[in-house]
């Protein structure tokens, strides 16, 4: 449990340069939470194209561990199919929970994120900007979808 | 010092790194000397039973400590009267109980409330709540950029028809000592009722009640080496005696009938079910170690060490620090370009360094100042300066961690 | 049993008298095991911080034990979500919070409140004193003559148009064991929110919210061998989202504006303020403690025990013991004919013998009785029929000195 | 600190045949304080002639500290100038708070009923019927006498 351990390196460098980070327009702003416990906080722009998740935009400010989250969410998704993506946000919401082990193989760099699940303080930074994309692509992917409640 | 280190015993505790513990979060909650600790283990071993109502010897016996840390708080705070202080469970219950009791059948639409832009959530929250239930006003009075309450701004705050003024002694995040007493006697002259939120007070400032001149005064048993469950509210004997109860049930009562009921006197007619026995007599216990140390030594060496802990982290390229005070409580507050706050507590906690990061549940201050999170490092007497010393190094340290490359 | 009492150091504690403690006022608050004490004891020496807000170790252990706490209680009472558990400082905070919150702004002239006759005050006063506020009605179902509720008294008073019945689980004074999951199914379709006093239920019996389908559940920990301070409100969640706060202040808020605010989740939301950390851990441990044991077993005991003694009391010439029940919680009630209860718990006292003497918080109920004080045997699994014949002698003692001559 | 220490044999025959005490009339009764602890009730009717108290009577339902209190302060104060009573009145509360020393010539079988303050929840029931018997001659003496408050 040792600070290197929790920012790692890949961690850390997409905290100081995360990917597809700038300011959106209000009106293209589809979801913004917030973090109580901190006031951290992800706007997300997400575009669904033909099923799959086309593009993915970023705004707000936060830890290195929310800004590392969402960029490297944003590397992972992007391109995808809808269902794939939502199926992954469902899952990694579980690993973090501690109800589902992480799979290096299905996360790739996401290990990192992951590995944030042993400081329940900061669970929430580092799933702030999934529960954000899950509930961009609901809204325009599916409006009527059942589970998008 | 190390005598007075000796008497923590969680400040020996080995840190999962295998360091000592730097504890700078003293502002949330203090730590507790043996004599505390040992007064609760002493209770439930010897003595434990409810109060006021048996006859049997262990009931005389926890009735008569219960009292007795009445007597002891009250004397702390300088109240005349041990009546004039009731138990509570920290200050937020404290100003709730002023909030429903005092204030709620008393505002008027057009009423106005002052309260001051330092606010904690607890002494901004119930008198927002208060207002916008009874359509009276809240009005913010505004801070310097130096972190102390602007005079002009509060005066100016004063002239409408105010009926109640809630501030803190000490402010939570920018260390700021108010001066109550005049700020308390400008607002009695404007004819308002005052409360005063001392969670900042009682453990590190001199407190006395009666020099300071409010109708209220609330305090943090568990932020003054207290037990966690334990606070009080000071009030005025004649408001205290004006008011309806809080809460209804067992103890607060005269006698029950079938139709309605009268009050036992005061403080009983606050205090209804069993009381937090245990964290009465541990506050008690609290306070007697305070007074052994003597509240102007505590205040001198704190605030010396706060002044000393700004003045070192300002020294720390890309540090602000907030509020250039004189005089200190407790709690410097400060924001590291580059470095979220709560990833620098974090770093720092690996080292064995407990500082709190986030709102500080001061929002409205926050944003007055201009970010939504700050670091802070918060000291007790019993902090040394060697300590403030681990702390600029870890500083240093995260930020070559957190800024390379 | 001897193995049960050596977890329990107050009980091998010497009285004044030089003898052994017969501890029997445990409605009034239970004695703690060995294993609570060390809990709280190892809480303030190796854990000590506040919960929720800080990153540190500290911290971050603190808040987990707290909510470790939260789910410990909500699986011993059989609530399916520990979000649906709100920590207070007893069942006389647990009642008012739901008075306040849920029937307060929601009580209309005419509406109307039932309780039963047998209530203690925490459960009756805030009921009387909302419907006076709202120009509510208070109706109070009338017991029958062997201690029981009277089930035509209660269904009369359920037709109208009732909101809200509030009734103990267990009484306090007579030992009745309410059928309460029938009684709120009869409140239920009558269509009325249901308040289960638990005061006297979760040390006694075992507790399933979900079988008895109440909307809210209001325990003591210190009852129930946890510390004083501690305690518990149970209420379905979706009447709990529903509700506004109670208390208003840090840690129940989401976001503070100037002018508004908007709360947290619950259970947060109704936990304003720094709670008492160590009371809830202490009372997660007691938890522990009594599920080893077996709350069935636990009941079975007491419910013997008390049955026992109320039979050895009655062998007593002049003593009038209240309650013919086939099943009993911990309490048993009488008078003793020429010795008024005060004097006899005095006397008892100066035997080693710490019994309860007095209206017990429920003076509607002892109106009903024909009497203005009584006393009161109440027993724990860890008595003895050993410590009931102690008892009998006493009383055989008692009254032969007060009433010679 | 023992039984018999506390229920001295003078107490207990007053608790058992206590002098005074008889059924009042409504409107006999001048005052009627109940202790809230235990639902004790002392009523009392004093008539004051020539600045003396010349009769007492009680009524009510107490335990043997309260019912005994009563009667040996009856014993005590009927025929004594109004004046005297009030001051050891007040001497006794002080007595009782542990602010003045019982006084064995001051108090006579009185004494008895001073053991009562090393049971300090017991002090009300022992003060009961003093609290009424000031006030009750409080109203028949000198209604606008200024130490009546
Ligand atoms: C200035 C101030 N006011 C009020 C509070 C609330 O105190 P508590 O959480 O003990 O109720 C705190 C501490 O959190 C504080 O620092
Ligand atoms: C039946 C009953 N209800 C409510 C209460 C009040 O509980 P507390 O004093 O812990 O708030 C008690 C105990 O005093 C009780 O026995």
């Amino acid at each position: 449990m040792d600070s290197e351990d929790l920012y790692q390196e890949v961690l850390l460098d997409h905290a100081r340069h995360p990917h597809r980070y700038g300011k959106l327009r209000p009106e293209e702003i589809q979801v913004d939470l917030e973090n109580p416990l901190c006031g951290d906080r992800v706007c997300v722009h997400a575009d669904v194209e033909e099923g799959r998740v086309a593009r993915i935009r970023f705004d707000g400010q936060g830890c290195a561990i929310s800004t590392a989250s969402a960029s490297l969410l944003g590397d992972w998704a992007e391109g995808r199919p809808v269902e794939e993506v939502r199926a992954h946000i469902e899952w990694f919401a579980k690993v973090m929970r501690g109800e589902a082990e992480p799979d290096e193989e299905k996360l790739g760099d996401l290990m990192a994120v992951a590995g944030v699940r042993r400081f329940p303080m900061r669970i929430k930074c580092a799933t702030l900007a999934w529960h954000a994309l899950r509930q961009a692509i609901d809204q325009t992917a599916s409006p009527t979808s059942p589970d998008s409640a | 010092m190390e005598e007075i280190r000796q008497d923590f015993p969680i400040l020996h505790e080995p840190t999962p790194g295998g360091g000592r513990l730097v504890y700078l979060d003293n502002a949330a909650t203090s730590q507790k000397p043996r004599s505390v600790i040992d007064a609760l283990q002493d209770y439930y071993e010897t003595t434990n039973a409810n109060v006021h109502r048996g006859v049997h010897v262990l009931a005389e016996k926890a009735t008569q400590a219960y009292e007795d840390a009445r007597i002891k708080v009250a004397e702390f705070i300088g109240a005349p009267d041990p009546r004039s202080v009731i138990f509570t469970r920290g200050t937020t219950e404290a100003i709730n109980l002023v909030a429903w009791s005092w204030a709620r059948p008393r505002l008027r639409p057009g009423d106005r409330i002052v309260v001051t832009r330092m606010e904690h959530h607890s002494n901004f929250v119930p008198w927002q709540a208060m207002a916008r239930a009874a359509g009276a006003e809240l009005v913010i009075a505004d801070i310097r950029d130096d972190g102390t309450l602007d005079p002009d701004a509060f005066q100016r705050a004063l002239d409408g028809p105010v009926k109640l003024v809630a501030l803190a002694h000490v402010s939570n995040v920018l260390g700021t000592v108010n001066p109550v007493a005049d700020l308390v006697a400008r607002a009695r002259e404007a004819g308002a009722v005052t409360v005063v939120d001392g969670a900042q007070g009682t453990p590190h400032v001199p407190v006395d009640v009666e020099a300071i001149g409010c109708d209220f005064y609330a305090l943090s048993g568990h932020k003054m080496l207290g037990p966690t469950g334990s606070g009080a509210l000071y009030g005025r004997l004649e408001r205290l005696e004006a008011m309806e109860p809080f809460l209804y049930g067992g103890e607060m009562i005269s006698k029950v009938h079938d139709d309605h009921s009268t009050w036992a006197e005061i403080p009983h007619k606050f205090e209804a079910g069993t009381p937090h026995i245990a964290g009465a007599i541990g506050l008690g216990e609290a306070v007697d170690y305070l007074r052994r140390l003597g509240p102007d030594r505590v205040h001198r060496w704190e605030s010396d060490l706060a002044t000393y802990t700004a003045a070192r982290l300002r020294e720390v390229p890309g540090v602000r620090v907030f509020g250039d005070l004189p005089e200190r409580g407790g709690a410097v507050s400060f924001v590291t370009e580059g470095i979220h706050p709560h990833d620098l507590a974090q770093y720092l906690d690996q080292l064995g360094i407990a500082i709190r990061a986030g709102h500080l549940c001061a929002q409205p201050l926050l944003r007055r100042l201009g970010v939504t999170a700050v670091s802070r490092a918060s000291v007790a007497f019993y902090n040394t300066a060697e300590e403030i010393g681990l702390l600029v190094d870890g500083l240093h340290r995260a930020r070559s961690f957190f800024l390379r490359g």
